[in-house]
């Protein structure tokens, strides 16, 4: 089974080659069926090398599938190989699974649109990208893949390119992810130059080895950091990613919620050897910016107005979370709530869209409310994800955030502050969400006029194809917590699974203070949940007290806005003035000489004027001075 | 009186198979002459073929005497005054070939000016004996006689236009010019003699050598060096001797300026070499660095001053200067020694650029129309549409002479610039090769309004046979020269073996007393 | 100057010739007539030959003569041929000075 | 010594296009047709023969092949004498692979039977540099290209052709001065240690040895002809303007394979002739490279022409190539030379797109366009394809020979090649910022009117996309040909110079001490 | 005298002056050849140059009717003078600095070559012929061509008349 684990990228792979050659021909809705099958059909490949490997001893449960040589020069050889190990299979089983979802769902959602293949050719690719990047055994395939989501991610924002928002939009988030890549490459360079191959296996048993030097392992180590912020939107890289809710809904929730943003947080996984090896200082400045980025977008999303904004800053806070715990050394944490987050967050959007959907792409929270009534389905399902991501038990999310907070607290007890403070915010803003899209008063009549043109003026519950992913979702966002409860180490599924690949890098907290008490912590968890949610009921709800949504809030405290007043205005000043400094001084150096000849000729010419007498009296001169030389000569 | 000479005058021997191309060229003029003024109209054109038969039998002469030289070695004839080896036959052959091209311009050219009688090609045919005396002589006076034999004749040949006020100036200027350099270059004569005892070359390089009681006294002798390069300076036209290039040129009948360009050059720098090569050796370190401002100024002035030139003319005219620039340079290399192969680099580059700029000249003289006076930059405006065929063999002349790699041109700046780096002058032959950059603007101007720039009239202009025989050879030439130069390298480097040689051969000679 | 110290022999003749040709010289650039321009080339010329005469005497070589004689063929020549083409110009503007005749230029 | 074989075909590949171009001239203006079916004959002709040289050519083997080798001018010691190795084998084969898609895929708008004969001049010119093993041989055809391209440029070219084809004519003439009297010079030199005067590149590379200033001063003659024809920073003005002004089909060429003289001069002529100078001179040109980087990389953005932003863009790509070089590592100079050819399949296949924008809106200004990919979908993808490649993105031709060339030189050249990185960044910005002005939005009347792709445009396209996608994806074929000579040419400058190639690090399945850290000198030491 | 000469042939308005003043310089010059005992130069001087050269000149001023004077008063060309005094004194500065710094060189140099004697003047005659018909034999040979371009020449440039004669005619 193992041996055609090629078969997970190959599938959509295949998928994007038929919608790329007869996409036009198979139209609405074949080929979103077609897609939908070949991401399915790659999750059911997947199952089974899960069980394939499975069945093996922890210790050997990595298996390297070797398709052929890519790049050979020298002592670099890099092949196109796939590496099968309970990481990449985790990821890629989630990747596959909600793809298939959203897939399905899309095909609801995209219907009519006039681009209707199009959009499944970029999500089959997308899908394709996203599993070389997880599969891949070495840097360089990740790094194919990694550059293959930024790319999709380009067209999938930028699909209604019609639209300057989407295409700026778009623009931006390759940009911004290009920055990160930088980092991306500059690590490769090191990995190679220090270790010789950019393969998983060879860096981290040279860091395990010990034969990888600090010094080049922090370099590596941060560089890849740098990455990871662009890829999953942490500060000061996260600007891309609220934009990005210009493409269409399922790209966000794919995309920009449950699996690309992810990469970053996977990526790290991956070499947490070579984290373990480097400056401890490295991990403490992962968890800072995580605890920071966490805080800051949880603040931002409290004053959101947009459904789906606020669910963009959410996920970039529920990221902050995940590289929290990777700061903390807690990766089982972090891919657990990355898992979980998946589910969750995977949910929300594709309910948020299931709103936008009904209420003609109206995206503004305060045009919306009691809408639990019209589309009760999706209210369901979409108070399910809040409960999950508020982390109320026994949702998934309570558990995933519990175990990070735990760690957190274990590593440093600010941080952990830090998280409670954020986890009550969450708890605070997403309720707000929901009060002001499912309850209080309909604020949607009045636009009814507006929205004449699209026949009826009420909002709608959305076709099956789109409820049925989401039941699936809630499902698992209310079982999601299954995979790793803190009760006992036997519970403890997932960190068994991952054991192998996390080993040398996972912080053991036994002992500590923080596992002593964790039911204590979780009891902190679960009051600092309802805190928030109680609060947000008082304002909204009962409008017991004023909403507290300062300006500043609401546009990010101006960050993104002053990062590109300073493009607009220095930074492009700066380029422009290049650009003229090349017209003028560079070319203008070489017209200039062009001017000099020209000049010199037309006064040499001056010369010949002609009269036979100034010629005699030129060639006199000239004698005199040739013969004054050689006088010399004679004399000396 | 007559008993007297018989007593006791010993007449030198007089070797005539060894001087037979001047013999060729003098029967060719005084056949010319006389039959011109016994019949009175010859058939159209056979003054034209009759100079070019006298011209190629001059070249065939000469390749006669070249296997003669290659066999038996060079030798020194009539008293010492007329050295025969590669460099003197080589430069005959030069002169041969240019006058033969040039006539075949001149025959259409003076119909259409309605000129007609043998005079002019008379005047051709005098000019190359003058050449080929400068180019073979071995004695300063007979230099000078060379020289005025040429320079009478250009004289009259740049006059010759007697309808075009231009023309007429072109003669004066030259005239009063030339003689006032002519002067010089005597009085240069006049203070070496003094200096060495001896008008003759050799016999100078063997004063000079050191041990013999002339050897002290410099500065009159170096400054006898001065004004003969001076008068040879001029001849050359090299700045700032050359002021009178651009007039002339311009000002003079086509042809004639073609056959200035060419055979004029060939022999004034024939000339130089054999002065300073074979009577000035010991006194390099002297004239070196004269030649090396000279050509530096040459190089530079000749490519600048054609920048903002609007005649054709007249470009090629400064042209023709930076030309003498390069030249120059090779001449300079020669002042070097354990120089080999600089003389044959400077006969090359004559000869190749005496085959280029007639051909160029050719295309002039067709294009500037009855009166001689179309030669500004528009009126080759839109040649390539009206004459395909010549614009592109002025294409190929003008890349040429711009040095592009696979015509003859770049056979010669290549033999010039290696004569020079062979030597380690490597500043003088860098600054060449940006002066080379600098004039191929001047090419470029030219190329622009033949192709580029749409033409003021499309009527197909006739290009004459003499004229389309000429420019056609000229193209060929040079292509097959750029391509496949060997056998004429091969030849050539005979010369730079054999001419150095025979100095040293007559070295002996001038021990004993002449006379 | 220093013509004193050396008696009139060889020397005085060339610095005579010297400055003759000197006087000739000028005489080309300051004249405007072609033909004046043309008597001081003549002068130059005979200043030459006069320095050969002198050189040929202090050499005691008679070839410095026999130069002399064919410069005097060759100034004749040249006057023939000088004169030919003034004449030519002269006929149709017979006032033309040499500063007249600048067409050419630039 | 490379074996000799029977049938010249490196001397046919010279001369068949030069045969076509004189047969293109012969034939008469009144039958179009047949003037372009001869031009397009002679091409693939030539084509078809250096795809059999690819064919045939052994690829471990690092010598010359196809040697052929005759007495030119034997009073100079110049010689006929082609050669094909690694590092020439690609770009012989591109210029056979371009000139035929571009006389296939253009038409010339006026004069068609001068403007084949031209190309085909220059093609024949361009496969003579890429192929002669001789100093004078070389330079020969080195400047030969000079005079199509000046005709192409001002004969077909636009507004401001005179100006730029002059300026480029100039601007290349006055480095390869330089070169002329170099190579004189070197010979002449080299006389004393070869014994007899020859411009025989290998011998004089094999056995003449120069005193170290004599040999800096050489080598700089030669750098500046190539750097002015790369074009290396400060000698670039030259290059945005003949892009723009030439013909379509010029601008491919030019960007297409001319540029690569020059890079591969330094390959060829600099690192081969005076390994110790170019090793002397690793900072200045890794300097240099970097700038220029950089430097064109912060021009392209600000460009509102956008065949003068893919001109600039062109400058940076350059510049990855002459940092490949100078880093001296296997790595990165193999990746200079795949990614000699990458940019000119990409940059040439955006200088078509460019092109085909300009036959159909008659502007090339970035603000006059807009939306197009919604009336030109297909037109579009071709585009945003060949524009992935150029940023360099994985799995396309672009990132092969970048990532090559950046991995490498950090070895040997760390600094400078993280300021480098950056430009990967610069890339994305300025392309995709141009792609959305252009291509994104809702298109304006005269541009709502953008025709779909044609046909014939669509088969030359899909022939660069193909080796766009072939090439990222399994660029082994290619690299395992280029590397052996590489790796020649390496081993000649470390035994030539004082130059130390980073050690080789056996990833950790050989065992070995920790040595990653290492300066290269005492890993050598440790040797 | 000669220099007197010499100055008036640069300084008289009137060409026919500034020619008469010229033969006054070659008769001068013709006593200084007598005075270096080349009698028979002396005699060819006179006859030659004063005898037929000026003549010519002076026919053809006459001819030509432009005896008119020559204004020199006023200079047309701004620092021609003081450029044409520079380049005269120049050079000869130069020349006789280079004489005066060979004078005795040129002086010790005597009786080493074959010496004439002046006495009779028969020899220089003898000599000068011998010298003539040996040593410069092509070069006299050179001369009859340089004289046939004299002949050439003159046709050429008279020529004109027939040539426009015939255009009349015709």
């Amino acid at each position: 089974m193992l041996e055609n684990a090629w078969l997970i990228p190959a599938l959509p792979l295949a998928g994007f080659i038929i919608i790329f050659l007869f996409g036009r021909r198979l139209g609405e809705p074949r080929a979103g069926v077609l897609a939908t099958l070949m991401t399915a059909g790659s999750f059911v490949v997947t199952v089974g090398v899960f069980f394939a490997l499975l069945s093996r001893a922890s210790e050997d449960r990595h298996h390297v599938v070797t398709l052929f040589t890519w790049l050979p020069v020298g002592s670099l050889h890099i092949d196109m190989a796939i590496l099968i190990d309970p990481l990449s299979v985790t990821m890629a089983l989630f990747i596959t699974g909600i793809g298939a979802l959203i897939h399905l769902y899309a095909i609801g959602y995209m219907h009519g649109d006039p681009k209707f293949s199009k959009f499944f050719l970029y999500l089959n690719l997308f899908i394709f990208s996203m599993l070389m990047l997880v599969l891949g055994e070495n840097l360089l395939v990740t790094f194919l893949g990694w550059e293959g989501v930024g790319a999709c991610s380009y067209f999938l924002i930028s699909f209604w390119h019609t639209r300057d928002s989407a295409a700026t939009a778009g623009k931006k988030a390759f940009v911004t992810n290009r920055v990160g890549d930088w980092g991306v490459m500059i690590a490769m360079f090191m990995a190679f130059s220090a270790v010789g191959t950019l393969s998983y296996s060879g860096i981290n048993e040279a860091a395990e080895s010990g034969q990888l030097a600090a010094v080049t392992a922090t370099g590596i180590a941060l560089m890849l950091f740098i990455g990871a912020c662009g890829k999953s939107a942490q500060l000061p890289l996260y600007l891309w990613l609220p934009d990005a809710m210009e493409g269409p809904t399922p790209v966000s929730a794919l995309i920009h919620a449950a699996t690309m943003v992810t990469s970053g947080v996977f990526l790290m996984t991956r070499m947490n050897p070579v984290l373990h090896v480097s400056y401890h200082w490295v991990m403490t400045i992962i968890a800072v910016v995580g605890a920071a980025t966490a805080l800051f977008a949880a603040t931002v999303a409290v004053a959101q107005t947009d459904i789906k904004k606020v669910l963009a800053y959410s996920t970039v806070s529920q990221l902050g979370f995940m590289f929290l715990a990777i700061g903390s050394g807690a990766y089982v944490a972090a891919i657990f709530h990355m898992v979980t987050h998946a589910f969750f967050k995977a949910l929300l959007f594709l309910g948020s869209g299931a709103v936008i959907h009904g209420m003609h792409h109206q995206q503004d929270m305060r045009k919306m409310g009691a809408l639990r009534k019209v589309m009760p389905i999706t209210a369901m399902t979409f108070i399910v994800g809040w409960l999950a991501i508020a982390g109320v038990p026994p949702f998934a999310g309570f558990w995933s955030k519990d175990e990070i907070l735990l760690y957190v607290y274990a590593n440093n007890r600010g941080l952990y502050l830090v998280g409670v403070v954020t986890a009550l915010l969450t708890a605070y803003y997403m309720t707000r969400q929901v009060i002001m899209v499912f309850y209080g008063e309909a604020r949607w009549h009045d636009q009814s006029e507006e929205h004449g043109a699209h026949g009826d003026a009420t909002p709608h519950e959305s076709p099956w194809i789109m409820l049925a992913p989401l039941v699936v979702l809630s499902g698992l966002a209310i079982g999601g917590g299954l995979l790793q409860l803190p009760f006992s180490s036997k519970t403890h599924f997932l960190e068994h699974w991952l054991e192998p690949v996390i080993e040398s890098g996972e912080r053991n907290i036994d002992g500590t203070w923080a596992s002593d008490n964790k039911y204590l912590l979780l009891l902190v968890a679960v009051v600092i949940a309802c805190l928030g949610i109680a609060g947000a009921i008082a304002v909204y709800a009962k409008k017991k007290a004023p909403a507290l949504e300062p300006a500043i809030l609401a546009n990010g405290w101006m960050y993104d806005s002053s990062v590109s007043r300073f493009m607009g205005g220095p930074g492009r000043a700066a380029f422009s003035g290049v650009a003229r400094f090349d017209a003028g001084v560079v070319d203008g150096a070489v017209n200039g000489v062009a001017r000099v000849v020209g000049s010199t000729s037309n006064a040499l010419r001056k010369v010949q004027t002609g009269f036979v007498r100034f010629y005699a009296a030129i060639l006199g001169l000239g004698v005199v001075v040739l013969l004054a030389w050689f006088l010399l000569r004679g004399v000396l | 009186m007559n008993a007297l000479f018989a007593e006791n005058l010993v007449g030198p021997s007089i070797s005539w198979m060894g001087i037979s191309p001047l013999l060729v060229l003098l029967g060719g003029v005084c056949v010319l002459l006389l039959l011109g003024s016994i019949a009175p109209r010859w058939p159209k054109g056979s003054y034209c073929l009759f100079t070019v038969v006298v011209s190629l039998a001059t070249a065939v002469a000469a390749m006669l005497q070249w296997h003669d030289v290659t066999k038996n070695g060079p030798k020194m004839l009539i008293a010492d005054a007329v050295a025969l080896d590669h460099f003197a036959l080589l430069a005959t052959i030069a002169i041969a070939i240019s006058i033969a091209l040039v006539s075949l311009i001149t025959d259409d050219y003076l119909r259409r000016e309605d000129y007609d009688g043998p005079e002019v090609y008379a005047l051709y045919l005098t000019a190359a004996i003058g050449g080929v005396v400068m180019a073979s002589s071995n004695d300063l006076i007979v230099l000078f006689l060379g020289l005025e034999t040429l320079s009478l004749s250009l004289y009259l040949l740049a006059a010759s236009h007697r309808k075009r006020a231009e023309s007429q100036e072109a003669g004066l200027k030259y005239f009063v010019l030339g003689g006032f350099s002519s002067a010089f270059f005597l009085y240069g004569i006049a203070l070496t003699y003094g200096s060495t005892g001896s008008t003759n070359l050799s016999k100078i390089a063997s004063a000079l050598s050191g041990d013999s009681p002339f050897s002290q006294i410099d500065a009159m002798l170096l400054v006898g060096i001065g004004l003969m390069l001076v008068g040879l300076a001029f001849k050359v036209s090299a700045v700032p001797f050359h002021v009178w290039t651009p007039d002339v040129y311009e000002g003079a009948p086509s042809p004639v300026t073609a056959f200035m360009a060419s055979a004029g050059k060939i022999a004034s720098f024939a000339a130089l070499l054999r002065v300073l090569v074979v009577a000035f050796p010991t006194r390099i370190d002297d004239w070196r660095p004269a030649i090396w401002v000279l050509a530096v100024l040459t190089l530079l002035a000749g490519s600048i001053l054609a920048v903002v030139q609007t005649n054709v003319k007249r470009m090629l005219a400064f042209s023709s200067i930076s030309h003498a620039g390069f030249l120059l340079v090779g001449v300079e290399a020669a002042g070097h020694v354990g120089d080999k192969d600089a003389l044959a680099a400077v006969l090359t580059y004559l000869l190749l650029y005496a085959v280029l700029v007639i051909g160029s000249f050719a295309v002039v003289t067709v294009v500037a129309g009855k009166g001689d006076s179309h030669t500004t930059l528009d009126d080759f405006r839109g040649l390539g549409k009206r004459r395909p065929a010549m614009a592109l063999a002025l294409t190929v002349f003008l890349l040429a002479q711009a040095g592009m790699p696979a015509t003859s041109g770049f056979i010669a700046k290549f033999g010039v610039i290696k004569a020079a780096a062979e030597v380690q002058s490597y500043s003088i032959a860098i600054i060449a090769m940006l002066a080379a950059v600098i004039a191929a603007f001047l090419y470029l101007r030219i190329m622009v309004s033949v192709w580029l720039a749409d033409s003021t009239d499309d009527t197909k202009l006739a290009v004459p046979t003499g004229a389309g025989i000429a420019i056609t050879l000229a193209a060929v030439f040079t292509i097959v020269v750029g391509v496949y130069p060997g056998w004429l390298l091969d030849a050539t480097r005979m010369v730079s073996n054999l001419a150095t040689i025979a100095v040293q051969a007559v070295d002996p000679a001038t021990q004993t007393p002449a006379g | 100057m220093n013509l004193a110290v050396i008696e009139p022999t060889t020397s005085w003749y060339l610095v005579l010739a010297a400055v003759l040709f000197g006087i000739g010289t000028v005489g080309v650039m300051v004249r405007r007539n072609p033909l004046v321009m043309f008597m001081c080339i003549e002068l130059m010329l005979n200043a030459v030959n006069l320095s050969f005469v002198a050189l040929s005497a202090s050499l005691s070589d008679i070839n410095g003569q026999t130069a002399v004689f064919f410069v005097l063929v060759v100034a004749a020549a040249e006057v023939v041929v000088g004169l030919g083409i003034i004449v030519s110009i002269m006929r149709r503007r017979s006032d033309a000075t040499a500063d007249d005749l600048s067409v050419l230029k630039g | 010594m490379p074996e000799q074989i029977s049938f010249p075909i490196l001397t046919a590949i010279v001369f068949l296009p030069i045969i076509g171009a004189l047969l293109v001239t012969l034939l008469s203006d009144r039958r179009p047709e047949w003037v372009k079916l001869c031009a397009i004959l002679f091409s693939v002709g030539t084509g078809a023969l250096s795809l059999w040289v690819l064919a045939s050519f052994k690829s471990s083997n690092a010598d010359f092949q196809f040697v052929s080798q005759h007495d030119w001018i034997k009073a100079w010691g110049i010689s006929w004498h082609l050669g094909v190795d690694g590092i020439s084998l690609f770009l012989v084969v591109l210029t056979g692979v371009l000139f035929p898609l571009v006389i296939l895929g253009i038409d010339p708008h006026h004069d068609q039977k001068r403007y084949f004969a031209w190309l085909l001049l220059l093609e024949a010119g361009v496969m003579g540099s890429f192929l002669s093993l001789d100093l004078v041989l070389f330079f020969l055809f080195f400047e030969i290209v000079l005079v199509p391209m000046y005709f192409l440029i001002g004969g077909w070219g636009y507004d401001n052709r005179v100006y730029a084809a002059t300026k480029f004519f100039l601007f290349t003439m006055f480095g390869s001065a330089f070169m002329l009297v170099g190579i004189v010079a070197t010979a002449a030199l080299a006389r004393h240690d070869v014994g007899y005067l020859t411009f025989d590149l290998v011998t004089l590379a094999e056995h003449a040895s120069f005193a170290t200033n004599t040999g800096r001063w050489l080598f700089f003659s030669f750098a500046i002809a190539f750097a002015v024809k790369v074009p290396l920073f400060p000698f670039h003005t030259w290059l945005p303007d003949a892009h723009t002004q030439a013909p379509t089909g010029g601008s491919v060429i030019l960007a297409g394979v001319m540029l690569k003289l020059g890079t591969y001069g330094f390959l060829r002529f600099g690192l081969y002739l005076f390994p110790e100078a170019a090793v002397w001179a690793r900072p200045l040109f890794l300097t240099l490279a970097t700038i220029g980087i950089v430097y064109g990389a912060i021009a392209a953005t600000m460009q509102t022409d956008l065949k003068r932003l893919v001109a600039y863009s062109s400058v940076a790509h350059l510049g990855f190539i002459v940092l490949g070089i100078f880093a001296m590592t296997s790595q990165a100079i193999t990746g200079s030379v795949a990614q000699m050819i990458n940019h000119g399949v990409s940059t040439g296949a955006l200088f078509l797109l460019v092109g085909m924008i300009y036959e159909r809106r008659h502007t090339r200004e970035i603000s006059q366009l807009r939306g197009i990919q919604k009336v030109a979908p297909i037109f579009a993808a071709a585009f945003t394809v060949v524009m992935l490649s150029s940023i360099g993105v994985p799995g396309l031709n672009g990132f092969v020979g970048e990532f090559l060339v950046l991995i490498g030189s950090f070895q040997t050249a760390r600094w400078w090649t993280i300021i480098a990185t950056t430009g990967v960044i610069l890339a994305a910005l300025y392309l995709l910022w141009a792609y959305q002005r252009v291509f994104h939005g809702e298109p304006d009347e005269e541009n709502s009117t953008f025709a779909e792709l044609k046909l014939r445009e669509g088969m030359v396209l899909m022939v660069f996309i193909g080796i766009i996608g072939f090439t990222g994806l399994y660029p082994k074929p290619m690299l395992e040909r280029i590397e052996p000579s590489v790796d020649k040419l390496i081993e000649h400058v470390v035994s030539h110079s004082d130059f130390m190639p980073p050690a080789e690090i056996m990833p950790p399945e050989e065992i070995m001490p920790p040595e990653e850290m290492m300066p290269p000198e005492e890993m050598e030491l440790e040797k | 005298m000669v220099l007197v000469g010499a100055v008036g042939v640069i300084t008289r308005n009137n060409p026919v002056h500034a020619a008469l003043s010229l033969v006054l310089t070659l008769f001068g010059i013709a006593v200084l050849f007598v005075a270096n005992n080349a009698h028979f130069l002396a005699a060819v001087q006179v006859i030659v140059y004063a005898g037929a050269i000026v003549v010519l000149f002076l026919f053809v001023i006459m001819l030509l009717g432009v005896d008119q004077a020559e204004d020199l008063s006023t200079e047309p060309l701004t620092a021609q003078r003081p450029l044409a005094l520079v380049v005269g004194i120049g050079v000869a500065g130069v020349i006789i600095a280079a004489i005066v710094k060979s004078q005795d060189a040129l002086l010790v140099r005597g009786t080493g070559i074959n010496s004439a004697t002046p006495e009779d003047a028969d020899a220089n005659i003898r000599q000068l012929s011998r010298s003539i018909f040996s040593d410069y034999v092509f070069a006299f040979e050179v001369t009859s061509v340089l004289l046939l371009i004299a002949v050439v020449g003159t046709v050429v440039m008279s020529r004109r008349q027939r040539g426009q004669h015939v255009e009349e005619s015709a």
